[in-house]
């Protein structure tokens, strides 16, 4: 109590946020390389395509599953080359486009669908509230992978169809949480302050309830980020997903397992983007999770440790 | 106590039904699965015959109406694909998924909630970091790929397991550490953040101005508190097990509910679909119970 | 450390799968689980490959490089036109140990038949065929099929014979039969036992006792031989079989592209043979595909009858395809048209790549041309009639299987206008189908060869390969792998070595 | 040297934080000895638990460090000893007790087991630790012991949880009792009984007391000796009486001069004026429980009425039932003559203007997430018939400077203000909706005492420029002393007695307010001296 009181009389000369931000980031190394790799992942899946599409999808049947590591070949050829003969360095750039668009979409959809109903379940009447909880009962207890595969049963199997069935497996995650933290953060003095104010519940939702739960909203999403691709992955494995000419990285994985005793760098290039990717991703997480708690930043804060 | 079971019976059973009339629709928009079953050269009379024989000819409203009949008396209707009543091999599978998702769970739960409690006490520490990134790691990689990757180096390479199906002890052994990967890396992180807020707790400093040793520190003190946002987690990775650990069993030949879920929809095999469902989810919504009555246990504050 | 836990491990598996070298038994691991046990669902592979001749027999056999034999049936002739007599074999006992005579014969025929049960044998075999029996003795039958059916006898390879006691109107669910082998047990999900049959009318087998895994996972069932938990995986992907205990056969699978004649531009013959020549079939050989795969003319592989030598297959000649197709187009053929391909998801183990490198094919050809691969229940909505109303352009990939010798299993409903997944309609090929069907020896093998020439001079279809499988086999075994293996495995043939 | 119980030496303690090195105390000494009472006084930052936390191994390190000195106990330096001496010293020689005994006891085991817990870890058996815990309980006059040993701290109230606490920290019989602000959550009566409490123990055991609070009233009831502290040193050190007779440092002084209930009262305004407010048999249940009970008071305009009681008086739902945070059950609420309680809600929309809210904690009250700028803006976007748009910013400037901050600090966020500040932020919204009645929540109850006198001569200072009336809400009868024209007193929900503030004071009429008057500490020893004699022959009496 005493020491936080100390901390804000001097937070008031406090660096700029983003740079201080910057500086907790570089404290925490595995959290600066996870960015930085996902940066690089960003960059691929926003330009990958338009450069490298050509390269990817020429097919070579000749010099189909060509090892990987002859630098004497193309750098594209160098992580090998797959059971048609295409690069397998230039696919997974391409593919980054697909699987980002894949997990972004559907975490972000989830997101917002999830909240909205979760705030609304947790501010508004009883009976909306009993309507909605029971609709992520109904979600929750519906096996995620049948809901994929009975949406893509009657939709072809296409990135848009793909996301809305991740995306409406994860609301409940986003719905039950929003709907806990408007429970409990709807009885702060500044909602009721708000509330003397005037303000409407639309008013109070958004502008007071919103931002103060979505840092924790935003940290599951990390995780769930995550979680889609390797789903997606699992989907391409069972052969419901994504359908080839398109590739997504969980595609590329399970086509490649056939080949796991003979040619081990089909599978294992992919799923070593699969598994960085989504580790970035919740190492960024977990340093996301300390950079937001009071009580726990002051390990990214301090600059030497120093022990007595 | 007895009304807040009676409510959350009720509650249950509305999200069954819901959930009844869903599958039922939306898993017959999938189509018709006379063509799947009847070989490629059938006649149109055997087609229409097919369906007469399994009622698909009716209006889906009617056959709703006969499927909610039977329903009511325990009839699950039988299984178009197999020559058996369609709760019956759901059953059979959920049993073996029942075993599947108690072990892996209870070994997910110690191990995940030693570990996670550990790293909390030292956080930042390198027992800390090694422990974040391992599973991290571990919850990052594709579950088929793992268990391919599990085969081929313990049973092909190394012979030191079986590579699938039940028998022995020892068929368990991949199957479970695969499935236990996953959640063991989440709930590992739950418990460390949990665990973290626990100890920098009001009630830790009395403890240590007492004179508490840090095990009990840890394991009674914190622990207990930081367990309510943990066991949700907990219900919420077995309640996924429980749905279908379909990529496990399909790769170690484990006979479980997951996959006769997938075969099932694949092959439109609506009544054992249905079946399937309505166990698991009556399996989850007793899960949710046992939870919520777990929450009461470990806190005295929460009464119902 | 960690020896000592692998020898552990090793120790009890040995007790695991125990059963192995003390008795003559074999470990069969295949890809799906039985969903039904009745023989009159045999035909289909997964039934087939554990009851197929094990525990049902059928009246007559047909042998791979021989032709049609006797089983339970001794001898036959045609009695008069259209009436096959079959001549039964004596002293044979169902493994409940009723007596097997006519009349079970005559019941099993109703049985599959029957509307109500709805047999996959009946079905696929007897579609539109009305049987007609007629038990003369105990020992002899009279059938007589609805229009006439020269080709009898083969088709009664596919009859399996239950014993009367076997309900009419609901599947069974312990298979009773003649064969060598008794059903055991079945733990669903697990493990179907078979043991020998003491009371067998022929030849006791060297083999005394069979168990069948299931593992969907191709990789698993080659692992499995190889770390001996099994000794027979029917069925393995090419890329696993990289072992001398693995074996390459035949498998009667054929694979082609269905063109759908009656939306333009397929209805185009330059198109279509435009598609045909854009088709490296080689450069798949090998690669993607096995080697000892051959490139397919027709529908039927090279051991049914009326198998066309002198037709040469379309070469791949780039440069043709695309005189072809600009023909085609200064005639006023739409060729710019979108053409869906239709792959159908998990068909054969390299079908994702091979549909992908036939798509660039065509693509570099100049076709303007997309892939969808589809589940099977989707695919099937695009093979099989009705079609669509409003669909484009298709290119249906399929993979046809006859192991049954004779063509007409094939061509009357893949390429008549009436065909359940015929989307060809030309009334010259339907005269030549309907003639051929009604022939029987040489000339029906003549008029078959005739029919072949025509399909492959129209470019029906993109006709591709007739393919081969791959089955792991644990060398403590004396078996090979034949065409039949795709639809049956005869424990009575396997030997220890 | 080795004769004092236990002594601090040049203590300085380091915390680490990204804007760098945080000197929490500087070269802190004292000494405490045995029977001794030794209070070390200090607002929030002042660093004045930071020693207690040292003696107790309790600072986390990192982020802390403790740069230099010695804790001297037994002649031995705790900083030195190994954890597990220490453990072994902490609980049975060294015991401490906690501000907000709720978060302080694990709410998850009873409180017996918890009591017990420190006999345990200290090798007692288990049963007779609790055996003993049920002494301990009685002693602590926990009625019902027997029973109450297996329920949970929720299950008890607040000063019998601090008893309960007590009860632990005294079960080995320590040394040394450590007290952080042991009293300062709870009520007067009730911070009474617990500070008489120790006093009775300490004479019983002998121990010596280190006591840290930043209330005078409890260092004149209870301390013998006091260090004051300000910004991680020490100001002044000497006995209660000299420290508060004759203060030497500037900081004392102000100190001292900032407690409430020492300054003139204010006269009743004349009567006669249309009242703003008037309050009729408002009545508000909650089930079967009667919250609010029957109460009526007016407000006239330019008026300040304070509503004193202590925690479940009621005080506060009837503040939300005005303001229809809560709906009242019965009764009305004229406000110029217009009911607040039945008003339909676009009515009660365009009346929000008129009355508003201070809540009590500034830090929960001011949306984390938003700027200054935005809080106090929100009022004119929630009322576009305030002001236009463009002159909001001017119109915010001109508020923070009403209110006695920056207006450059507009752009800044709540975390980056202290608490004085904060609040001063949340009546800068209030005031932004040019109301006519602000209801005060306990507006200053969070705050340091010199903060407490700032805000308030705030509130006088904006009352006399704008006329605007205040509803005070408060528990604390000093506070209220100096600036109310009446008082109104609350209990149980009731309206027990009101008048103008000099009479409440001077001539309390019913028993509840004279016994409220008499547990207020007064910051003077001397008086407090008095007091306790005069609490110790009416308790004598009445046995």
């Amino acid at each position: 109590m005493e020491m936080a009181e100390q901390k804000t009389a001097i937070v008031a000369d406090a660096p700029h946020p983003v740079a201080q931000t910057l500086r907790m980031l570089w404290r925490d190394k595995f959290a600066l390389a996870a960015a930085v790799f996902l940066l690089i992942v960003l960059l691929s899946a926003l330009f990958g395509p338009a450069l490298l599409e050509g390269v990817a999808t020429k097919t070579n049947l000749r010099g189909r599953n060509a090892p990987p590591f002859d630098f004497s070949q193309p750098w594209y050829l160098w992580l090998g080359g797959d059971a048609l003969g295409r690069p397998l360095l230039a696919r997974i750039i391409v593919a980054a486009q697909n699987t980002m668009a894949v997990a972004v979409g559907a975490v972000l959809c989830s997101l917002a669908i999830g909240t909205t109903l979760g705030m609304i379940a947790g501010y508004t009447s009883r009976m909306a509230s009993q309507v909605i909880m029971r609709l992520a009962d109904v979600i929750m207890s519906f096996p995620s992978l049948l809901l994929a595969v009975i949406v893509l049963y009657m939709l072809p199997p296409s990135v848009f169809n793909l996301i809305i069935v991740l995306a409406i497996t994860r609301i409940p995650v986003y719905l039950r949480t929003s709907r806990a933290e408007v429970l409990e953060v709807r009885e702060r003095m500044f909602v009721q302050a708000a509330k003397v104010m005037g303000a409407s519940s639309g008013r109070i939702i958004f502008r007071h309830l919103l931002p103060v739960i979505l840092p924790t909203l935003v940290t599951i999403a990390t995780l769930d980020f995550a979680l889609v691709v390797l789903v997606e992955s699992a989907l391409s494995f069972l052969g419901i997903g994504i359908q080839p000419p398109e590739i997504t990285w969980g595609l590329m994985v399970s086509q490649g397992r056939a080949y796991l005793t003979t040619a081990w760098w089909l599978s294992f290039w992919p799923g070593l983007a699969i598994i960085l990717t989504t580790l970035s991703l919740n190492l960024l997480a977990n340093w996301l999770r300390t950079a937001l708690d009071p009580v726990q930043r002051w390990r990214l804060e301090i600059a030497v440790k120093k022990n007595g | 106590m007895k009304k807040f079971l009676w409510k959350r019976a009720v509650a249950s059973a509305i999200s069954l039904i819901c959930l009844i009339i869903l599958v039922f629709f939306l898993s017959r928009l999938t189509g018709d699965p006379t063509d799947l079953f009847l070989p490629e050269t059938a006649t149109q009379e055997a087609r229409d015959n097919y369906r007469r024989v399994h009622g698909l000819d009716q209006p889906l409203v009617s056959q709703f109406f006969r499927y909610v009949t039977d329903l009511v008396q325990l009839n699950f209707g039988e299984s178009v694909r197999r020559a058996e009543p369609a709760i019956d091999p759901v059953l059979r599978g959920f049993a073996w998924t029942l075993q599947l998702a108690t072990v892996t769970m209870a070994l997910v739960t110690l191990a995940a909630i030693t570990l996670g409690s550990l790293a909390a006490f030292h956080v930042g520490g390198f027992f800390d970091r090694v422990a974040t990134f391992f599973s991290l790691m571990g919850a990052s990689a594709p579950d088929f790929w793992i268990a391919i990757i599990a085969i081929v180096v313990f049973s092909v390479g190394l012979g030191w397991l079986p590579t699938s199906g039940t028998g022995s002890v020892w068929h368990w052994i991949m199957p479970v550490a695969v499935l236990f990967i996953r959640p063991f890396g989440l709930i590992l992180q739950v418990v460390r953040g949990s665990m973290i807020t626990a100890l920098n707790s009001a009630y830790v400093k009395t403890a240590r101005a007492k004179g508490v040793e840090n095990r009990p520190i840890i394991f009674v003190h914190a622990l207990r508190n930081a367990l309510l946002p943990v066991i949700t987690v907990i219900g919420d990775q077995t309640a996924a097990i429980l749905n279908g650990a379909v990529i496990v069993e399909t790769i170690f030949g484990f006979p479980g509910v997951g996959k006769l879920m997938i075969d099932s929809i694949l092959q439109r095999d609506f009544n054992v679909i249905l079946a399937a469902i309505m166990v698991t989810a009556f399996a989850i919504f007793i899960l949710n119970i046992m939870i919520d009555l777990l929450y009461a246990v470990l806190d005295p504050r929460i009464r119902y | 450390m960690a020896y000592k836990l692998g020898r552990i491990a090793a120790a009890f598996m040995v007790s695991a799968v125990a059963g192995h070298a003390m008795a003559q038994e074999v470990t069969v691991v295949l890809a799906e689980e039985l969903d039904n046990v009745d023989p009159c669902e045999a035909s289909r592979s997964n039934i087939g490959r554990v009851i197929l001749q094990n525990v049902s027999e059928t009246l007559t056999e047909l042998v791979p490089g021989t032709g049609v034999e006797p089983r339970l049936a001794t001898s036959w002739e045609e009695t008069e036109k259209g009436t096959w007599r079959f001549h039964l074999r004596e002293g044979v006992k169902f493994s409940d140990g009723t007596a097997f005579d006519a009349e079970d014969v005559a019941h099993s025929i109703a049985r599959m038949t029957n509307p109500d049960l709805i047999c996959e044998i009946g079905n696929k075999y007897f579609g539109g065929i009305e049987l007609k029996t007629n038990v003369v003795d105990e020992n002899t039958i009279d059938i007589t099929p609805d229009p006439v059916q020269p080709i009898m006898p083969l088709l009664a390879s596919t009859i399996t014979i239950a014993p009367s006691e076997a309900p009419m109107d609901a599947y069974v669910d312990v298979p009773i039969g003649t064969g060598p082998y008794v059903w055991d047990e079945y733990v669903r999900g697990q493990r179907i036992k078979l043991s020998a049959n003491p009371d067998y009318w022929g030849e006791a087998p060297s083999v005394t006792g069979a168990t069948y895994l299931f593992r969907s996972d191709a990789s698993v069932r080659a692992a499995m031989v190889k770390t001996g938990e099994a000794d027979i995986a029917p069925n393995i992907a090419l890329q696993d079989a990289t072992t001398d205990m693995d074996f390459s056969y035949p498998n009667s699978e054929t694979v082609y592209m269905r063109l759908d004649h009656s939306i333009p531009p397929l209805d185009d013959v330059r198109v279509r043979q435009a598609l045909n020549y854009a088709v490296d079939k080689e450069a798949f050989l090998g690669t993607i595909l096995a080697d000892g795969t051959i490139i397919a003319k027709g529908i039927t592989p090279p051991s049914t009858i009326g198998y066309n030598d002198e037709v040469e297959p379309y070469p791949f000649d780039l440069e043709k395809a695309k005189a072809l197709l600009a023909e085609a187009k200064a005639d006023g053929v739409p060729v710019d048209t979108k053409i869906t391909v239709v792959g159908r998801i998990g068909n054969f183990s390299a079908v994702q790549e091979t549909m992908e490198a036939l798509l660039s094919m065509w693509q570099d050809a100049g076709f303007n041309i997309e892939l969808q691969m589809q589940e099977v229940g989707d695919w099937v909505e695009h093979l099989v009639r009705p079609f669509a109303e409003d669909r484009g352009p298709e290119i249906v990939q399929a993979m046809h299987d006859n192991a049954n010798g004779d063509p007409v299993f094939s061509m009357f409903f893949k390429y008549d206008c009436e065909g359940a997944q015929s989307a060809t309609c030309d009334e010259k090929l339907d005269t030549m189908i309907e003639e051929a069907t009604a022939l029987s020896g040489d000339e029906r093998a003549a008029k078959w060869s005739e029919t072949f020439a025509y399909t492959h001079e129209i470019a029906a279809d993109v006709m591709l390969w007739h393919m081969v499988g791959f089955s792991r086999v644990n060398p403590r075994l004396d078996f090979e792998p034949t065409i039949k293996t795709n639809s049956e495995l005869q424990l009575g043939q396997i030997k220890f070595n | 040297m080795a004769d004092h119980l236990i002594e601090v030496r040049n203590l300085s303690v380091d915390f680490h934080t990204a804007q760098g090195t945080v000197h929490a105390v500087r070269n802190v000494s004292w000494h405490l000895d045995k029977g001794e009472t030794l209070a070390i006084l200090g607002e929030s930052g002042s660093g004045k638990s930071v020693s207690a936390s040292a003696i107790m191994n309790l600072i986390d390190m990192p982020p802390g460090e403790i740069t230099s000195g010695k804790v001297l106990f037994d002649g031995r330096d705790l900083l030195e000893m190994s954890s597990s001496e220490r453990r072994k010293i902490n609980g049975s020689r060294i015991a401490m007790i906690f501000q907000d005994p709720l978060s302080h006891l694990n709410p998850v085991y009873t409180v017996g087991w918890q009591i017990a817990e420190i006999m345990t870890a200290h090798g007692m058996p288990a049963e007779k630790a609790r055996t003993r815990t049920l002494e301990l309980m009685k002693r602590v006059k926990i009625p019902d012991a027997e029973n109450k040993i297996d329920s949970y701290p929720h299950q008890f109230s607040g000063g019998q949880r601090q008893r309960l606490m007590i009860a632990m920290a005294l079960a080995l019989k320590p040394d040394i009792l450590i007290a952080d602000e042991p009293t300062t959550a709870l009520d007067v009566t009730v911070q009474a009984q617990v500070l008489s409490l120790l006093e009775e123990l300490q004479e019983e055991t002998g121990m010596g007391m280190l006591l840290i609070t930043h209330d005078l009233g409890v260092v004149a009831e209870a301390a013998d000796r006091v260090v004051v502290m300000n910004s991680g040193e020490i100001v002044e050190t000497g006995t209660a009486n000299e420290v508060y007779h004759t203060p030497k440092h500037p900081y004392t002084k102000k100190l001292i001069s900032a407690v409430p209930g020492t300054g003139k009262m204010t006269d009743p305004l004349a009567t006669g004026i249309e009242p703003i407010l008037q309050i009729n048999g408002l009545t508000k249940h909650f089930g079967g429980f009667v919250a609010v009970d029957d109460a009526s008071l007016t407000v006239l305009p330019g008026e300040t009425v304070a509503i004193v009681g202590e925690s479940g008086s009621g005080k506060s739902t009837l503040a939300k039932t005005l303001l229809r945070l809560e709906d009242a059950s019965s009764g009305s609420a004229l406000y110029l003559g217009r009911d607040l309680v039945t008003m339909p809600s676009d009515e009660l929309f365009a009346l929000r203007r008129d009355i508003q809210m201070v809540f009590q904690d500034p830090t929960q009250s001011l949306n984390p997430r938003m700027s200054v700028f935005q809080i106090i803006s929100e009022a004119f976007e929630i009322h576009p018939d305030i002001l236009p748009k463009p002159q909001w910013k001017n119109r915010v400037r001109e508020l923070l400077e009403l209110v006695g901050l920056e207006a450059s600090h507009m752009h800044r966020h709540p975390h980056q203000f202290s608490g004085g500040q904060r609040q001063r932020i949340a009546i800068a919204r209030a005031l932004a909706m040019e109301p006519k009645l602000i209801i005060c929540d306990e507006a200053v109850s969070a705050l340091d005492v010199s903060i407490q006198a700032q805000v308030i001569d705030l509130l006088v200072k904006l009352q006399e420029e704008l006329d605007v009336s205040y509803l005070f809400i408060a528990h604390d009868l000093p506070l209220v002393r100096d600036f109310a024209h009446r008082v109104v007193v609350m209990q149980g929900g009731k309206i027990v007695e009101q008048g103008p503030v000099a009479q409440i004071f001077d001539d309390p009429q019913e028993d509840y307010t004279k016994g409220l008057m008499a547990a207020g500490l007064s910051p003077d020893p001397e008086i407090q001296a008095d007091r306790r004699r005069a609490r110790a022959e009416l308790l004598e009496t009445t046995i």
